[in-house]
């Protein structure tokens, strides 16, 4: 019952939040509505009794990467979206239609979906038994999702790499210093 | 054992002297090189001697196993028998004295290394191409001389010419090679085997052979044939040998008169039987050495080169000897071979030491008047010079009588005119030789003259062991109309070695039969009475030099001397309707087919697809939003097949 | 006032009522507390120096000569800073310029319901935490909401168009950044040794003196209480803010009241860090040497008859005048307020660290700082993990 | 409890406006936001499918799915930085090097 | 050891792929040069322990190691070693630490990548010549290609970026069209049997209808052919050649191309085997045409690189027409080819190799490859003389070096085959004589006239280190071919076993050509007696 209201009330806030970031024209104003929104949905999974996942969600998500969008915005100090450059053309608009009606063919489909029926044993009274939500997904990742967990911890590493690698500042373009240094290649 | 060090012997010194002893003197490569071949003689003669003392039976001697795939089966195998064992004698023999000579010869080389690595190894090769069981260890011998061959011919490779000798050498045997290496393939085809001993059984002693085979047969010995044409020098593919001279003359005298070019020879005695079997590919051996004899003697009348001239005398011996098998007489041709090698490496040393003595110039009409500096070398050669041209008593007469009359009774009267005609020729042209270098006044320029003088015993001590060897050998195959010597020596001994199958025998008839003594001996009267005259011609024209006879002579018949002198324009037109051709053809497959039509498909291609891209791209704003929304296009039509 | 028994009975019946009441009673007393932090903080800030300095520190400001100290002062300045005007600069974004300050205190207040303050009690039945909301991953919903932190201290930088804040706050968030992947290092060997995310549980984990987070891992200790000063921007690392550089850092264009919530967050931030690092450290709640059960004990002596009699006055008290003490659960609730100070005294010995530190050690420099970050403590931390977790793994084998 | 269509419904409705985001926002930045949206709502389905399946898989899967996000994000601005130092702008209009 | 035993091809396979992430950590490119060549000469090490506990007498595979990988699809992991591709395995990693040895003295902060892009590549080409199942055959296949793209387009020549690309495109069309057909062919073996199976010992059984054959076995040949390369679709190769640097050309003549033939011997021609009778001629023909024509456009050039380029063409014509000399009517497949062309690959790896080599020697010391600007180095390098020559001949098949045996046995099985294409190849011999001699007469004869020439230094330690194993090999294998060949022969004749056996069976069925069946009892017979 009052769940039900909360999820109500969260999911119009989730889908406020979601229109604001795409519709806002500042990027700043955009990046505050996601981590509301971010946030919101740790919400949601908080109610799901998904306790890890919605700290994960906060943490990670609202904590790093939307941090690291902000900063991004700030380092380069972006005007906003200028008005007079925006040129909608007509296949601009005929694929605003598309994708609208691409959603309303998936609305669609997501209500012809039978309700599906194979329920596995991990019913919420199984979780609390086990320990917990946390501890039941802790002993999933890390027995069966053993290998995935150590690739993405090296995905991590390389994006890491990767990502100072791209960003970092190349020192012969800097300007006034044009002596060309066969820097890292 | 004994044969396996005669093998050996000569590839070790051409180990060490062409990878460890770079760095010594000469005295020591020619030391080793030398000491090597007369090792090796000294083990040949041993285990020739105890085959010959068993009784001369042929023995196989294996080895390894060398070569076996699916139903091909090549043991590197060894055969010892009469006629390899002689073979492997005159090699190791005359090779051994060789070898002492070069040491006097290449004396102003800086490093001799190299020269006695390859002249070695040439030995080896040579032994190999004797004393192999099969044709593929013959031909490992067969195209390994051709390699020796290559390098001795390109030895002073600074100048280009040598080198390009030297690969026109290789590649002239190799087109040898292919016909022998088809002969090869042809007989593996239809016999299954490659080697002597089991070919033999096969066909002597096994059943009849099939019509194929007998078909086979004629083709195997043709394309055999067309590679002893290859080594052997016989028209069309003698135009190496000339060339080949550009080496030092050692090489000339051992390989490129007394051994290597007897291979063609020696590979169709060994394989009678076969070549028995096939009368038609006999017409065409004989038909070829015949003109060959004539063809290259010919030549040799006109030519000026010292080398040259021995050059075009060996090519027509060796016609000589192709003739002879090409009628059935292959005692005869081996015995030819035999007193060939002895007179004609004789001739090419001398020809070397006055070579050696006139500074390295070979042109006779700079010589003259050698023969009261250089006493012993004119002795010598004089001795070659009357063997070669069949003075009654030395070698050359008995060798080459007994051809032109087995010429006469098994190809006939036009093979014998033609054989005859080079005889004559012979006479001719090496009677000029002899008088244009020893005698008359000297032609040579002031500083040459004043530098001539005898070579050392190094040089000339070989020379006179080859000279005595050029006047008795004959006698070891003295026909029968000569009385008061013992006959058919050297016959008798080949006589287990030569086989007329049976099957043959009806196209041989003249092997077998007997003729009367009076003929033979009226033919060999009427070729000493040609030798006679044209000697004395020669000396008549050359006595003091070209007489002015001779130059008349030669005005007069300017056209066939021009013809002559270019050697029937033989090489150019192999160049112009062979090689230039060739050369366009592959021109025109390198720019054209490869270039411009396969990379002009390819690039097509390529371009095709560029010309559609470029069609279809032409909405390709390059706009992320575009391509995004393609994507949803695509998913769009995705999600409408699935509600649909 | 007709109230209805019946309806009281009902109330007490429904669970989900019980907490919400209790929730935001808690919540209501947590931020009472958190509001009383930065006043007597500003005070020790001020009078703790003078100490050191043999200087006496503010004292004029009281009534009547009563000058407490000068404990007033703070109450002065938090009047002086509300009533002033509001100002916003040119330029400025208005909206985040408004919020920012929203942004940060909101996480702060946050971080404050995930510790428990003291030990569960159990009241008519119910079993209510001392902790504001009982998640059982707290441990990971404090880092999750510290980490939100930044945003109020970068929006406030950014929305002031001024590069002095805009560089401040940059500089402030890269270092709350850096500090808190150390800072969440250093907590993990702590949930390898007590075996839950749960810091209650953690708490109740260490009811014996050597059972204490600093006695079992003290490498973690010293990372966080580093991080703690780092978190904060507290000096020795307060470079977001240092005057010589950048006036005052991400707040130079704030005042008044929007100033006062900035202040407040990092005094809030403070606390709630002094309290975590007791909790985890220091045995939270526990008293050392006397496990909660035998306070218990203790407690369960005393006779307190009064309250059913006093909510029998005022005519509330017939459902419970069945009850004895100990089923409405008094002495578990007197346990935990007894919990509840003893924190706060442990907190209290923190914050007066940071103010020691503060008035003993230069600051750093920039540089310095992130190398300290990345090059020393995430090394240390990740090594401590590996330590730590091979070290229980063959204790929990045997 | 709310139905597991519900969340669905929630779910396709960030998505759609992460797919708006992506189609017509002309800042890279908003466009990768968009994608983080896309990302949320799949991410959605998954804890709410955990939640209907009674399988904790789908948790597993949106610690994966928050991990590339990560590597995603981070790679992503690097590279929005890289393209804003050599062409001084992020504006999709401008950044035309896949042009046909 | 039996886990050695056990394990040894894969260990062998992937140690070059640790060794190439080892090269990467290394601190500078002295350790990473002796972690390469440590890494290669274990490898090699292994091989050679393969090489040993071959046993010559089977003719299946053997040190087979085959684990599940994906059961839903049936594919696995399946390593094992024949005699047909045993040669190439140790080839590759012999001729692995000595193109690392050639590359030794190069300097450059690039050269480390080198190392571990060269290190990767041959654990692509291990892979491939050992996986027995199509998918990891496929995969190592491509993965070839990755390192081999980047040292043609980073450390080659002037036009490397054409002729890396040109490279690339050309092979990953062929190998599309293989990709395609491998699919087809699975989906048929599981038609045919209902169990998914990608194991190629599996799929040998499929024998798909005559006219799928025809389809499948064009895209198989289509594939290995370009790689080969065959007439005509070798005009990459001629470019990648001259642009590559000299270790990859060592190594794209030495074994990449071989994968190409080995491909057909262990691919198309099991899998396909009444196309091949109807698709041989054809190839023969291509053949024939490639061996002619390369030795015709090998003789005109004038880049010494580009000239041992052609020649590769050449040479592998005849591995080519060796593998398709079908007897007794189509119904046999002539062994002693087949054996030639096995030895062929190897032999010519070793001598093209070498050229490859030398040609670089001369190309580091003199910066051109053009063949006029050499001429009479055997004068001041007489050592790399001795070397080249030694090459050269066994390019040429002399007698007594690996080439002549491999192009004999060849000629021999072709002619048997075809009387007409064995006469014609034979004139490649000659051929081939004509374009390597020219080369040498041009780099090593005539007049010393060039002033740069005079000061040529001859070969150093180093490069005598790595050319002296080649040489000995180019000899060893000439003069006693048969410690060869007795490991290739039991697998060969069971290939050609396998394959009369499936024309019999095939003739047997009454839709089948009569004549077929009377003439391979013909041979029969003929082979009887």
């Amino acid at each position: 019952m009052t769940q039900l209201h909360l999820f109500y009330v969260f999911a119009a806030l989730v889908t406020f939040c979601s229109v604001m970031v795409v519709g806002s024209r500042n990027p700043v104003t955009s990046a505050v509505f996601l981590v509301f929104d971010l946030f919101l949905l740790a919400g949601i999974y908080a109610m799901m009794e998904a306790h890890f996942v919605a700290a994960i969600q906060v943490l990670v998500y609202a904590g790093a990467i939307v941090v690291l969008f902000v900063f991004v915005i700030m380092l380069l100090n972006l005007e906003q979206e200028s008005h007079g450059k925006v040129r909608v053309s007509i296949p601009d608009i005929v694929m605003m239609g598309i994708t609208g009606l691409s959603f309303v063919i998936i609305a669609f489909l997501v209500a012809r979906v039978p309700s599906m029926a194979t329920v596995g044993e991990m019913t919420p009274e199984a979780i609390a038994a086990a320990g917990g939500n946390t501890y039941v997904v802790g002993m999933v990742l890390f027995t069966k999702y053993l290998w995935p967990f150590e690739l993405a911890s090296i995905l991590i590493l390389l994006a890491m790499v990767a990502s100072i690698v791209i960003a970092k500042k190349d020192k012969a373009a800097k300007p006034g210093r044009r002596r060309t240094v066969n820097a890292n290649q | 054992m004994l044969l396996w060090l005669v093998i050996l012997f000569p590839l070790l010194g051409a180990a060490l002297n062409g990878l460890l002893l770079r760095k010594v003197s000469k005295t020591v490569s020619h030391i080793v090189g030398a000491s090597a071949l007369i090792a090796s003689f000294a083990c040949a003669l041993t285990a020739y001697m105890q085959m010959m003392s068993a009784g001369g039976e042929g023995q196989v001697i294996f080895g390894f196993d060398w070569l076996e795939a699916g139903g091909f089966k090549a043991p590197f195998q060894f055969i010892l028998d009469r006629l390899s064992g002689m073979m492997m004698l005159i090699i190791t023999g005359i090779g051994s004295l060789i070898h002492i000579y070069a040491g006097g010869y290449m004396h102003e080389e800086k490093a001799t290394w190299r020269f006695f690595s390859y002249l070695n190894l040439f030995v080896f090769m040579m032994l190999l191409l004797v004393l192999g069981d099969n044709l593929l260890i013959m031909f490992i011998g067969w195209e390994g001389v051709g390699l020796c061959s290559y390098l001795l011919i390109g030895y002073w490779y600074e100048d280009d010419a040598n080198a390009a000798a030297g690969m026109k050498a290789f590649l002239v045997n190799r087109i040898g090679d292919i016909g022998f290496l088809i002969g090869v393939f042809l007989c593996f085809k239809f016999f299954g085997t490659v080697s002597f001993s089991e070919l033999k059984d096969i066909i002597i002693n096994g059943n009849a052979l099939t019509g194929p085979q007998l078909e086979a047969v004629s083709w195997i010995t043709l394309a055999l044939f067309i590679g002893a044409c290859g080594k052997s020098a016989q028209l069309p593919l003698y135009v190496w040998l000339p060339d080949a001279m550009a080496g030092p003359t050692p090489v000339s005298a051992l390989i490129h008169a007394a051994t290597m070019v007897t291979a063609g020879i020696y590979m169709m005695t060994r394989l009678n039987f076969l070549y028995f079997l096939a009368p038609d590919t006999q017409m065409i051996v004989a038909s070829v050495g015949a003109a060959t004899a004539l063809f290259a003697a010919t030549i040799a009348i006109v030519q000026n080169d010292i080398k040259k001239v021995l050059a075009y005398s060996t090519v027509s011996q060796l016609g000589y000897m192709v003739l002879a098998c090409g009628v059935g007489a292959y005692a005869g041709g081996v015995f030819h071979l035999f007193t060939h090698a002895c007179f004609k490496a004789l001739l090419f040393l001398g020809a070397g030491s006055v070579i050696v003595a006139m500074h390295h110039k070979q042109d006779m009409q700079e010589m003259g008047g050698l023969r009261k500096y250089m006493p012993i070398t004119h002795a010598v050669m004089l001795v070659g010079v009357l063997a070669i041209i069949g003075f009654p008593g030395l070698a050359g007469f008995f060798s080459k009588d007994e051809i032109l009359w087995k010429a006469w009774i098994g190809g006939g009267p036009v093979i014998w005119g033609m054989g005859a005609m080079a005889a004559v020729c012979t006479a001719f042209y090496m009677t000029r030789l002899l008088m244009l270098t020893f005698y008359g006044p000297n032609r040579s320029d002031h500083h040459t003259r004043e530098h001539l003088h005898e070579t050392s015993a190094v040089m000339w001590a070989p020379l006179v062991v080859l000279a005595i060897l050029s006047a008795v050998v004959g006698y070891l195959n003295v026909p029968h109309v000569i009385p008061g010597l013992p006959h058919l020596l050297f016959e008798h001994y080949l006589s287990p070695i030569i086989h007329v199958p049976a099957a043959a025998a009806e196209h041989w008839p003249h092997l077998t039969a007997t003729y009367s003594h009076s003929l033979e001996l009226g033919l060999m009267g009427i070729s000493v009475l040609g030798m006679f005259l044209s000697a004395g011609f020669a000396i008549v024209l050359y006595k003091n030099g070209p007489s002015p006879t001779a130059i008349k002579l030669k005005k007069s018949f300017s056209g066939i001397h021009k013809v002559l002198t270019n050697k029937y324009y033989v090489d150019e037109f192999y160049f112009k309707y062979i090689v230039d051709p060739l050369k366009d053809m592959s021109l025109f497959l390198w720019k054209i087919v490869d270039t411009v039509i396969i990379d002009g498909i390819v690039n097509g291609i390529g371009q095709a697809f560029m010309l559609v891209a470029g069609l279809t791209s032409f909405r390709m704003s390059g706009s992320l939003h575009r391509h995004a929304m393609v994507v949803m296009l695509g998913i769009f039509c995705l999600l409408t097949i699935l509600l649909f | 006032m007709g109230l209805d028994l019946q309806q009281i009975q009902a109330f007490l019946d429904n669970e989900f009522a019980v907490q919400l009441i209790a929730t935001a009673i808690k919540f209501a007393v947590v931020f009472a507390i958190c509001i009383q932090v930065p006043p007597i903080m500003i005070w020790v800030e001020r009078r703790a120096p003078a100490l050191m300095q043999r200087r006496k520190g503010p004292n004029r400001v009281g009534f009547f000569k009563l000058r407490l100290w000068g404990l007033l002062q703070s109450a002065a300045d938090a009047v002086k800073l509300i009533l002033k005007e509001e100002i916003v600069p040119r330029g400025a974004n208005k909206i985040f310029f408004q919020i920012a300050p929203i942004f940060g205190v909101i996480p702060a207040l946050l971080i404050a319901c995930a510790i428990p303050y003291g030990n569960d009690f159990q009241l008519f039945g119910y079993n209510i935490p001392l902790s504001i909301v009982n998640v059982d991953v707290g441990f990971l919903f404090i880092l999750a909401v510290s980490s939100l932190g930044i945003y109020g201290i970068t929006i406030a930088g950014w929305a002031s168009n001024n590069k002095y804040s805009l560089l401040g706050s940059l500089r402030a968030s890269a270092q709350m950044i850096s500090y808190e992947i150390p800072l969440g290092m250093s907590l993990i060997p702590i949930v390898l040794i007590y075996g839950t995310l749960d810091l209650n549980q953690i708490v109740i984990g260490q009811s014996n003196l050597w059972n204490w987070g600093i006695i079992t891992s003290p490498i973690s200790f010293m990372i966080f209480f580093v991080c703690m000063f780092a978190e904060t921007n507290r000096a020795p690392f307060d470079l977001a803010e240092s005057e010589a550089e950048l006036v005052a850092g991400f707040h130079t264009e704030y005042g008044s009241a929007k100033f006062a919530l900035i202040f407040l967050t990092e005094y809030v931030v403070m606390f709630i860090l002094s309290c975590l690092a007791s909790t985890v450290f220091f045995g939270g709640w526990q008293i050392p040497f006397v496990p909660h059960d035998t306070l218990m004990q203790l407690i369960g002596g005393l006779h307190i008859p009064v309250l059913p009699y006093l909510l029998d006055l005022v005519g509330w008290g017939a459902p419970f005048l069945s009850l004895s003490l100990q089923e409405m659960g008094v002495h578990s609730l007197i346990a935990s307020l007894i919990g509840v100070a003893v924190l706060f005294i442990k907190a209290g010995f923190f914050m007066w660290m940071y103010v020691w530190v503060r008035w003993t050690l230069p600051r750093f420099r920039y540089d310095q700082l992130m190398s300290l970050g990345w090059k020393f403590m995430l090394p240390v931390g990740l090594a401590n993990i590996f330590v730590t977790a091979i070290i229980v793994a063959i204790l929990n084998f045997k | 409890m709310p139905t597991s269509e519900s969340y669905l419904i929630l779910a396709t409705i960030m998505f759609g406006c992460g797919v708006f985001g992506v189609l017509f926002r002309k800042n890279l930045i908003l466009v990768m936001m968009s994608i983080e949206l896309m990302l949320n709502a799949v991410n959605l389905v998954f804890v709410s499918a955990t939640q209907t399946l009674g399988n904790v898989d789908g948790q597993v899967m949106v610690f994966f799915v928050i991990t590339v996000a990560a590597c995603e994000a981070a790679v992503g601005l690097a590279m929005v930085i890289a393209l804003y130092r050599k062409y001084g702008t992020i504006d999709t209009d401008f950044l035309r090097v896949l042009r046909g | 050891m039996d886990f050695f035993n056990s394990h040894v091809l894969t260990l062998t396979t992937f140690l070059p792929l640790l060794t190439a992430v080892a090269i990467m950590f290394t601190p500078n490119l002295a350790i990473s040069r002796w972690v390469a060549m440590g890494g290669s000469a274990v490898t090699f090490l292994f091989s050679l322990h393969v090489w040993y506990y071959f046993d010559a007498q089977t003719p299946g595979l053997q040190f087979v190691e085959e684990y599940s990988w994906i059961p839903s699809f049936g594919i696995k992991y399946i390593m094992g070693v024949d005699g047909l591709n045993l040669l190439l395995f140790i080839l590759t990693t012999f001729l692995t630490p000595l193109i690392l040895l050639s590359v030794w003295h190069i300097e450059g902060s690039k050269q480390k990548a080198f190392l571990s892009l060269f290190m990767f590549l041959e654990c692509g080409m291990l892979g491939s010549l050992v996986a027995f199942d199509m998918v990891f055959f496929y995969i190592f296949w491509e993965a070839m290609l990755i390192p081999m793209y980047f040292m043609i387009g980073i450390w080659g020549g002037k036009n490397r970026i054409d002729a890396t690309t040109k490279f690339i495109i050309y092979t990953v069309v062929g190998s599309l069209f293989m990709l395609a057909a491998a699919i087809v062919l699975y989906l048929l073996h599981y038609q045919k049997t209902g169990t998914y199976s990608t194991n190629i010992l599996d799929l040998y059984t499929t024998a798909p209808l005559y006219e799928t054959q025809l389809w499948l076995f064009g895209a198989f040949a289509l594939a290995f052919a370009i790689k080969v390369p065959l007439f005509p679709f070798h005009t990459w190769l001629p470019d990648a050649h001259t642009e590559a640097p000299t270790a990859g050309s060592v190594i794209l003549a030495g074994v990449l191309l071989k994968l190409g033939t080995y491909g057909l011997l262990r691919f198309a021609i099991p899998l396909f085997p009444e196309a091949v009778a109807t698709y041989a001629p054809i190839i023969v023909s291509l053949g024939v045409i490639g061996i002619i024509y390369g030795a015709l456009t090998a003789w005109m050039q004038k880049d010494a690189k580009k000239l041992v380029a052609y020649s590769s063409v050449s040479h592998l014509g005849f591995v080519v027409i060796g593998s398709f000399a079908l007897v007794a009517g189509g119904n046999q497949i002539s062994v002693e080819a087949l054996t030639g062309a096995v030895y062929q690959m190897i032999n010519h790896g070793i001598s093209t190799g070498a050229l490859f080599f030398l040609v670089g020697i001369i190309y580091e010391r003199r910066h051109t490859r053009m063949l006029a600007d050499f001429g009479g180095l055997a004068k001041v390098m007489p050592w790399f003389a001795f070397m080249l020559i030694i090459a050269t001949l066994s390019s040429v098949g002399l007698p007594g070096t690996g080439g002549f045996v491999g192009e004999f046995l060849i000629l021999l099985g072709t002619f048997q085959s075809s009387p007409i294409a064995g006469i014609t190849a034979s004139l490649g011999v000659l051929l081939g004589a004509v374009y390597m001699l020219h080369l040498c007469r041009k780099i090593l004869f005539g007049p010393l006239d060039k002033k740069e020439n005079q000061e040529l230094q001859d070969l150093s330690p180093r490069e005598f280190a790595y050319l002296t194993p080649l040489a000995i090999l180019a000899v060893l294998m000439g003069i006693y071919p048969n410690l060869f060949l007795d490991k290739i022969r039991p697998s060969v004749e069971h290939l050609a076993q396998n394959y009369k056996q499936y024309r019999l069976v095939a003739a047997e069925q009454p839709a089948k050509d009569i004549e077929n069946v009377a003439s391979s009892e013909q041979s029969a017979e003929s082979a009887g007696e």
